[in-house]
C-alpha cells in the first residue's frame, strides 16, 4: 500500500500497538537515517504498527500532529521535537491524557514525558575537539564550519568543541553553513581564498565536512588537511571516512533501535529510565588506528 | 502673488513651455492662451506635441522648462491632481479608465463620496445615473468598465471630465471613437459649456468638429507653434497648411474602381456574443470582390467589430460559411486567418493591436515572422529593410525605428498597426477604424493607399464612424443592425442620412433593403 | 412563466459556478470531498479536527489577508515571513524578558511589523524599485535583524543571566490568552484574530476609499495617477498594512510557540502568495477580493490537515499536494476580458 | 563644431547611464566597488576567488538564463529548484548506480528537466493555470518525486547492497569532467556550462523568431495571438526550455556535489528570479533580455562572494544583502516602455 503505515505484521498478525512517530523534519539526512532506524527495528515486532509523520520544520505544524495523535488514540508517541519550549505543552499533554511519550534526540521542558533518548552533543563536540587536538600540530590553523547556529545542536557543538579543543591551535576562520552541503563548500572556498595556510577543518555535520574536503581538493590543497565532521551514517559519513575523504567523524546515533526497544518495554508495562543518554564513537581512518 | 487678477488677464496663460524627452526636444518654446468662454483648437501632425503639451497643464509631466498661468496666478502642478484642484479637467488621448472597475467607480476614481473613509457606494451609483443620462449611456452603474464598447467608455471619460465641474476642460481627440450622433450630443454639451464660461482646449484631426465648434485655432508642427488665429481667419486648408507646411487637397475621391469576381465571401455568418447569450451577428451574408472596399454601417453594438472578429477567426464559436478566391476556408484562429491571406486591423491598437513595449520594427514584422526567418531565426536586416519601408510609406515620425511603440503618438502608433498587417500582404483586409487618431496628411495617405491596395485587388471590409470616410471610400456599404443585415447602399445611394437612417433600424426609409450582394 | 423557472435555476446555478467565487468554492469542495473519503478512520469527521485545521492555518491567513492588499495593487510582498520572525523575537523579548503588559506588547508588535511595511512601501512606491526586489531585500534584512536580535537563539522563558546560567520565567498571560481556545473550547482564539484580521482587510478592501484605490492602481497605475489618484501613498499603505498584519501573525507565532524564534516563518510568505492566488485572485493585480482569499486559505489549509492526519508519506505528499493544486484551480481559467 | 563633441560625450555617457543596461552595470558596479573596499586582506584580488565566485553563481545562473525566457512571457517558473534536485537524483542514479555513459546521462538529464517544463507550460498555457500556481504544483511535485526516486537519502558513491552494507564506487567521470577547471585551471568547466547555456537563452531570445514571440505575449497577449503567433504553443515553449535548462542544472549540481541530493536546490528559485530582476527585467514580461540577466547573475553571485570572503556573520550578512540590493538597484525606476 502506498500509505506510510508501516505494519511490521509478517504473518498476518493483526499488530496489537500504533506507535506514531513525528519527526521534526526530513530535509537532513540524519533524520531520514533515524526514521529508517525505526522502521528497521519495528519490522522485527509484528505486534506494533509504526506511524510516521513529518513537521516539514514547522514547529505547530509539529504540535498538530501530537494533538493529532492524541485523538487518534494511538498506543505510543515518538518524537523528535524541533523546538523545546513550544512542545512541552503538547507532550505533556499527551502524556497526562495517559499516552507514553518517547522523546527523541532534543529535549523538551519539564518531566511530563516517560522517557528521552539522546546523545549529548556538547560531548560530542568535546569528543571532536580532543581528538584534533591529539592529532593536529599545535599551532594548527583551523576553519570550523557551523550548523545552523541558531539551532541548538549546533550552539552545543560549538561549545563542546572549543572545549575540547583547549589551547591547541586557533580558528581562523568560521562560518554557518547551515548544514547545508553546497554552503559549505562555498564557504570553504573563501577560507581557501583567505588564508594560505589551513591544516584542520571540522563541521558540524559530515555534508558539512564533505563540502569542504570537494572545495579544498578542487584547489589542490585537500592533501595534508585534516577534515572531521560528526554523523557518522553509514551510507555517508562512515563512507566518506572509508573512501579517505574525511580523517574521522563521531558518531550522533539516531536513537532508533534504542526508542523501538524502550517502547516496547513501555507498552510491556516495564518501568524505563527517565533519561537514556547515547554515546558516540569515533570513526577515524584506518591509519589513526594505531595512535 | 498678485491680490487681485487684472480683469483682462486670459483664463490660461502659457508662456515659452519647452519640453524634451531624454535628448528629443517636443515643445519648443510654446505660447498659448485662453479665454474664459472660448472654444479653443488645438491642431498640428501626429507628434506635433499637442498631447504633451497638454500632459503638462494635466501635470502628468512635471519637467518640462516655462511657465503656466491660471487668471493670472502663476501655477506648476506636480501630479495631476493638483490641475484638478485648479479647475482644469482632462480628457486624455489614450482612456484612463480602469478595466475591471464599474463605471461608478471610475466616475469617482480619486474623489469619492465617502462617510469617514467609507465609499457610499449608493449614492456613486446614483451620481453616476445622472451623468450616464446625461451623456445618453444606457448601462447600470455597477457594470465593469471593460464590458462597454470603446464608444461608451470614451463617452464615460467625458462624462468623469464633465462631472469635475472644471473652468478649464481639455479634450484630446474626445471622438475618435463616437458616431455622428454621439458627436453631436458631445457638442450641445460644449455649447452649454462654453455659454457658461468654461474655457474649452479641443484637440481634434476632424476638420468638420474643428469648423463646428472652433472660436480660436492654434497650430503646433515639431513642436513649435506656427499661428494662432480666430477661427474666422482660420478656414480649414489655412489650419492643414499650417500643419503640413504644404497645401493638402482635403476632399477625397476615391478613383473609380472596377472590381472583379468576388474574392471574399461570407454565408449565414454568426458570431456569438461575447457577453452571455444569444448571437453579436446573426447569419450574415455579404461578399467582396477584388479590387472593392465594402464599408460596414452601424450604431455602436451593431455588431460590425464582433464581425470582422469573427471572420479573422478570433471569436470562439461562429457559424457560416466563408470562402476567399471561390475556395472554401476554414478559419479556427488568427493564425489560421493569416495563413489564407486575411489581415484584421482592430480598433483598439492599445488592448488588441499593438506589442506596446516591443520596437517599431519588431511590432511590423509580428503577422508575418515567417517572411523574416530562416529556420526560426530572424533576420534583423531585412525586418529593418521592411520596417523603414512602411515608415517611410506612411510617414511615421519617430525618433528611432527600435523606439518602443508606446512611446510614440497616437496616430503615430496606428500606423505602425497599419504597417504590421500591410507587410503580410493580405488578400482580404478587415479595417476597423483604420485612421483613429490620424492626422489629416496622414489621412489622406491612408485613403490613397486604401485606394492603392483596392487597385492592387485585394478585398477590403472597412469600419468606420466617420461618415464621410466611410462614403468617400467605400463602393457598397452594408449596414447592420443588431447583428443583421438591414440594407446594402451602393455608393450613388449612400449619404450620410441614408446611412444613419438604416443603422438606426428604420428599413423603411431604404428602398434597397431587401437587395444583398 | 413556471415552466421556464428550472431552466433560469440552471442557468443561475451555471453562472455561480463559473463565477470566481463560485470557482473558489468548487476547489474548496474538492479538497473537502477528498478528506470525506480519506478520513482517516474517522478523524476528518471529530470537530476538533476542524478546531485545529481552522487554528493551524490561521498564522498563515493573517499574512494572505495583508498579500491580498498588496496583491490587488499589482504587488507582492515576500517580507511577511521575516517581518513574522522578527516580530515573533521582539514581541517574546517584551513580553517573557522584560514582562511588559499586553497594551504595551500588542501595539509595540503590531507597529513593528507596519514599520517593515513602511519600509518595502517606501522603496517600491517611492523609490520606484520592484516590488519583487524591494520586498525580497526586506525579506533577508528583517531575518538578519531578527537573528541579531535574538542574539543567535530563540528568545524563550529561559531567560540567560549574565553568568551564564539560565532563568527559567512564567509563559506570559498574553501568550497564554493568544493560545487559548474559546467559545466552550471549539475555537482556538488564534482562529478569532485571524476572522478579525479578515474582517479588517475586507473592509479596507471592499469598503473603504483605500482599497478603492488599490483596485486602480493595480488595474491600471497609469490611469489612477491620471485620474488624481494619491499612487504612491497609497500603494504604500498597502505594504504597510501587509506588515502590521504579518506583525499580528508574528504575535500569534510566539504566543503558540512560546517563544520568538528567529528562524520561524521561513516560506511562509510562497504559502501566503498560493492561498490568494488559489482563490482566484490574480497576480497581475486589479482584481479579486477578501472573499476568494478566504477560501485560498482554506482550501490550502484542508488540503496539508487531510494529508496530515492520514500521515501520507512525505515524498508522496508532496506529489499529492502538487497534483491536488491543479485539479482544484483547473477550472479556474486566466481571467481575459 | 567641434566644442560641442565633450558635450555630446556626456549627453552619450548619461544616456548610456540611463538605458537599462546602463543602470544594471551601475548596479554591478557598486557591488564590486564593495569588494575592493572590503578585500579580505587582499583575497578579493586573487584571481582564484574570481574564478570560484564564478563557478558557485553558474548554476543559479544557469536557472536564471531559463527565468528569464519564461518571464519575458509574462510569467514565472516556482519549480526551477526542485526540478534541479529532481534532475540531480536521476543523473546520479544512472551515473553512479548505473554507471550509464555521458552520452544516454546529458541528454536523458536534459530531457527530464525539459518533460518537467513541459509539464508546467501545459498547464498553465492550455489549462490556463495561472503560472505562479501551474508551476508551485510541478515544485512540490518534483521535489516529491525526487525524494521518492532518492528512497529518502542522497544517491552517491556508497551504493546500497541487498544485505544492508556498501559497496564503494568510483565519481564518474563525467562528473570529474564538470567539476574540473579549463584553460590552465583559470575557469571552472560549470563557469563555461553557464555561458553556454545563457548564449543558447540569449540566441533563442534575441535571435529566434520564438524569442519574438516570447516578447510579444508577455507585452500583449491578445496582440500576439490576433497577429498569429502560436499564444499556447510558444509559451510552452519558454516552460520547456527553463526546465531543460534546470536540468542542465540539475546535472551540474549533482557533478560538484558528487551525488544526487534530493534537497537539493531549495529556494534556489527566488535566487533565479532575483538575478533576473535585478538586472532590471521586469516581472510583468515583453521586456529585459539575456544581457540584463547576465549582469543580475553577476551582481548577486558577487555580493554572495564578497559578503562570505570577509567571513561576515550570518545575521550581518543578510541584513547587509538586503541593503545592498535596495542600493544597487536604487537607480532602476520601474519601467514605463
Ligand atoms: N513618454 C515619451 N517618451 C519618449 N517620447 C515621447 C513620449 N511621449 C511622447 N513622445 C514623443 O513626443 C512627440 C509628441 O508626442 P505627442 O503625443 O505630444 O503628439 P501629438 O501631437 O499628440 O500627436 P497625435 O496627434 O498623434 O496624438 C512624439 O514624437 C512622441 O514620440
Ligand atoms: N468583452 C466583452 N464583455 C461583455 N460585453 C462586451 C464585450 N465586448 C463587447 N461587448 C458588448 O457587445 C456589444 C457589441 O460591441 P462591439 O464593440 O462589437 O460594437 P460595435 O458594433 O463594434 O460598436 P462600435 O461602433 O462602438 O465599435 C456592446 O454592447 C458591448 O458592450
Ligand atoms: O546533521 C544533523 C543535522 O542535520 C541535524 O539538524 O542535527 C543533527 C546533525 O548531526
Ligand atoms: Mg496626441
Ligand atoms: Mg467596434
Amino acid at each position: 500500500s502506498g500509505s506510510q503505515s508501516d505494519s511490521a505484521a509478517t504473518g498476518g498478525a493483526e499488530p496489537k500497538w500504533t506507535i506514531a512517530m513525528s519527526q521534526c523534519n526530513l530535509g537532513e539526512p540524519w533524520r531520514a537515517q533515524m526514521n529508517a532506524d525505526l522502521k528497521r527495528a519495528a519490522a522485527e515486532h509484528p505486534e506494533i504498527r509504526l506511524v510516521f509523520n513529518n513537521a516539514e520544520n514547522d514547529t505547530l505544524k509539529q504540535r498538530s500532529q501530537i494533538e493529532e495523535f492524541v485523538s487518534a488514540g494511538v498506543d505510543l508517541i515518538m518524537v523528535c521535537p524541533k523546538e523545546a519550549q513550544p512542545l512541552t505543552e503538547p507532550i505533556a499533554k499527551a502524556y497526562r491524557s495517559g499516552i507514553p511519550v518517547v522523546v527523541i534526540d532534543r529535549q523538551v521542558l519539564g518531566d511530563d514525558f516517560t522517557t528521552f533518548i539522546g546523545a549529548d552533543n556538547v560531548a560530542i563536540g568535546r569528543e571532536a575537539g580532543r581528538w584534533i587536538a591529539s592529532h593536529a600540530k599545535p599551532d594548527a590553523r583551523i576553519v570550523e564550519l557551523k550548523g545552523l547556529m541558531t539551532s541548538v545542536p549546533a550552539q552545543d557543538r560549538h561549545a563542546g568543541f572549543r572545549e575540547g579543543l583547549g589551547d591547541v591551535g586557533e580558528v581562523i576562520f568560521e562560518a554557518d553553513m547551515q548544514w547545508l552541503e553546497p554552503q559549505a563548500r562555498k564557504e570553504m572556498d573563501s577560507a581557501l581564498a583567505r588564508f594560505d595556510e589551513i591544516d584542520v577543518v571540522f563541521a558540524h555535520n559530515d555534508p558539512g565536512a564533505h563540502g569542504a574536503y570537494l572545495a579544498a581538493k578542487a584547489a589542490g590543497r585537500a592533501e595534508g588537511m585534516l577534515f572531521v565532521g560528526i554523523d557518522a551514517l553509514s551510507h555517508e559519513g562512515i563512507a566518506y571516512v572509508n573512501q579517505g575523504l574525511l580523517d574521522a567523524t563521531f558518531e550522533y546515533p539516531t536513537g532508533g533501535t534504542v526508542a523501538i526497544e524502550t517502547a516496547l518495554k513501555i507498552l510491556a508495562g516495564e518501568e524505563v529510565p527517565k533519561n537514556i543518554e547515547l554515546g558516540t564513537s569515533t570513526h577515524a581512518q584506518a591509519k589513526y588506528e594505531d595512535e | 502673488m498678485q491680490a487681485t487678477p487684472p480683469t483682462d488677464c486670459p483664463l490660461l496663460k502659457v508662456s515659452g513651455v519647452s519640453k524634451s524627452f531624454g535628448h528629443v526636444s517636443v515643445l519648443r518654446d510654446v505660447d498659448f492662451e485662453l479665454a474664459a468662454g472660448e472654444a479653443h483648437i488645438l491642431a498640428g501632425e501626429n507628434g506635433a506635441g499637442k498631447s504633451t503639451l497638454i500632459k503638462i497643464l494635466a501635470g502628468v509631466h512635471t519637467d518640462y522648462q516655462g511657465r503656466l498661468a491660471i487668471e493670472g496666478h502663476e501655477v506648476r502642478f506636480r501630479d495631476p491632481s493638483e490641475a484638478v484642484e485648479h479647475g482644469v479637467a482632462v480628457i486624455h488621448q489614450e482612456l484612463s479608465l480602469i478595466g475591471p472597475m464599474s463605471i461608478a467607480d471610475n466616475l469617482f476614481l480619486g474623489r469619492p463620496q465617502t462617510s469617514c473613509g467609507f465609499v457610499r457606494d449608493g449614492r456613486q451609483r446614483e451620481l453616476a445615473r445622472e451623468w450616464l443620462r446625461e451623456l445618453d449611456i444606457d448601462a447600470d452603474p455597477s457594470t465593469p468598465v471593460e464590458a462597454l464598447a470603446i464608444s461608451t467608455q470614451q463617452r464615460l471619460e467625458i462624462a468623469k471630465a464633465l462631472s469635475l465641474d472644471a473652468k478649464i476642460l481639455v479634450m484630446d481627440e474626445p471622438t475618435s471613437s463616437l458616431n455622428a450622433h454621439e458627436v453631436e450630443k458631445l457638442f450641445k454639451l460644449i455649447d452649454e459649456l462654453r455659454a457658461a464660461g468654461v474655457g474649452i482646449i479641443y484637440i481634434s484631426h476632424k476638420m468638420d468638429e474643428i469648423e463646428r465648434i472652433a472660436d480660436r485655432v492654434t497650430v503646433l508642427r515639431d513642436g513649435r507653434r506656427v499661428a494662432s488665429a480666430p477661427a474666422s481667419e482660420a478656414p480649414a486648408e489655412k489650419i492643414i497648411e499650417w500643419m503640413v507646411g504644404r497645401e493638402v487637397e482635403q476632399q477625397f475621391s476615391a478613383t473609380a474602381r472596377s472590381p472583379s469576381e468576388p474574392r471574399l465571401e461570407v454565408s449565414e455568418f454568426s458570431v456569438p456574443s461575447p457577453s452571455g447569450p444569444g448571437l453579436a451577428v446573426d447569419a450574415v451574408s455579404l461578399s467582396v470582390r477584388r479590387g472593392e472596399v465594402v464599408g460596414v454601417g452601424g450604431l455602436q453594438g451593431s455588431g460590425a467589430s464582433e464581425l470582422l472578429l469573427g471572420l479573422f477567426g478570433a471569436t470562439a464559436g461562429c457559424r457560416g460559411r466563408v470562402a476567399v478566391d471561390g475556395q472554401p476556408v476554414e478559419v479556427r484562429s488568427p493564425r489560421q486567418a493569416i495563413r489564407q491571406g486575411l489581415a484584421l486591423l482592430t480598433a483598439d491598437r492599445k488592448t488588441s493591436g499593438l506589442v506596446l513595449p516591443m520596437s517599431i520594427t519588431a511590432n511590423t514584422t509580428l503577422a508575418s515572422l515567417p517572411a523574416f526567418s530562416m529556420a526560426g531565426w530572424l533576420r534583423p536586416r531585412r525586418e529593418l529593410v521592411a520596417a523603414e519601408r512602411h515608415s517611410e510609406a506612411l510617414r511615421l515620425r519617430a525618433a528611432s525605428l527600435d523606439m518602443p511603440v508606446g512611446a510614440l503618438s497616437g496616430g503615430n502608433q496606428q500606423k505602425v498597426a497599419l504597417a504590421k498587417w500591410l507587410e503580410t500582404a493580405p488578400r482580404v483586409l478587415l479595417l476597423d477604424e483604420p485612421t483613429r487618431g490620424v492626422d489629416v496628411g496622414a489621412k489622406r495617405e491612408i485613403y490613397e493607399l486604401i485606394d492603392r491596395w483596392a487597385e492592387a485587388g485585394m478585398a477590403i471590409l472597412l469600419i468606420s464612424t466617420e461618415m464621410p470616410e466611410l462614403l468617400a471610400l467605400s463602393d457598397r456599404i452594408v449596414v447592420l443592425h443588431r447583428g443583421r443585415i438591414i440594407t446594402t447602399l451602393d455608393r450613388a445611394e449612400a449619404s450620410a442620412e441614408t446611412v444613419l437612417a438604416a443603422a438606426m433600424g428604420s428599413e423603411a426609409l431604404t428602398p434597397t433593403a431587401a437587395i444583398d450582394a | 412563466m413556471p415552466d421556464q423557472s428550472p431552466h433560469k435555476l440552471v442557468a443561475t446555478a451555471k453562472a455561480v459556478l463559473l463565477s470566481p467565487v463560485g470557482r473558489a468554492v468548487l476547489a474548496l469542495g474538492l479538497v473537502l470531498l477528498v478528506g470525506v473519503a480519506f478520513n482517516a478512520d474517522g478523524a476528518f469527521f471529530k470537530t476538533g479536527t476542524h478546531r485545529d485545521a481552522l487554528r493551524q492555518m490561521s498564522v498563515y491567513g493573517m499574512l494572505a489577508c495583508g498579500m491580498t492588499l498588496v496583491i490587488t495593487t499589482g504587488g507582492i510582498d515576500l517580507a511577511v515571513g521575516s517581518v513574522l520572525a522578527l516580530v515573533a523575537v521582539c514581541s517574546a523579548t517584551m513580553a517573557i524578558h522584560w514582562e511588559w503588559s499586553a497594551w504595551l506588547v500588542v501595539p509595540l508588535s503590531v507597529l513593528i511589523g507596519a514599520a517593515c511595511g513602511l519600509g518595502s512601501g517606501v522603496v517600491t512606491a517611492w523609490l520606484r524599485v520592484q516590488p519583487f526586489i524591494a520586498t525580497l531585500a526586506m525579506m533577508v534584512f528583517a531575518r538578519g535583524l531578527a537573528k541579531q536580535l535574538a542574539g543567535g537563539m530563540k528568545v524563550s522563558t529561559a531567560v540567560p543571566q549574565a553568568d551564564g546560567t539560565y532563568q527559567y520565567v512564567d509563559v506570559p498571560s498574553l501568550y497564554r490568552a493568544i493560545d487559548a481556545r474559546l467559545l466552550g473550547g471549539h475555537v482556538s482564539t488564534v482562529t478569532l484574530v485571524f476572522l478579525a484580521c479578515a474582517a479588517v482587510a475586507y473592509l479596507v478592501l471592499s469598503r473603504h476609499r483605500l482599497g478603492r484605490e488599490f483596485y486602480a492602481i493595480g488595474g491600471n497605475a497609469e490611469a489612477a495617477r491620471l485620474s488624481g489618484v494619491p499612487v504612491v501613498r497609497s500603494t504604500v499603505w498597502a505594504y504597510v498594512l501587509s506588515g502590521a498584519l504579518a506583525g499580528v501573525a508574528g504575535l500569534c507565532q510566539a504566543s503558540q510557540e512560546q517563544q520568538g524564534d528567529p528562524e520561524a516563518g521561513a516560506g511562509y510568505e510562497l504559502t501566503a502568495i498560493a492561498m490568494v492566488v488559489i482563490g482566484g485572485t490574480s497576480l497581475m493585480g486589479g482584481r479579486g477580493g477578501m472573499g476568494l482569499t478566504l477560501l485560498g486559505v482554506l482550501t490550502i489549509g484542508y488540503l496539508d490537515k487531510i494529508l496530515s492526519i492520514n500521515a501520507v508519506p512525505s515524498a508522496t505528499r508532496l506529489m499529492l499536494t502538487g497534483v491536488i493544486i491543479v485539479a482544484a484551480v483547473l477550472t479556474q481559467k486566466r481571467g481575459r476580458y
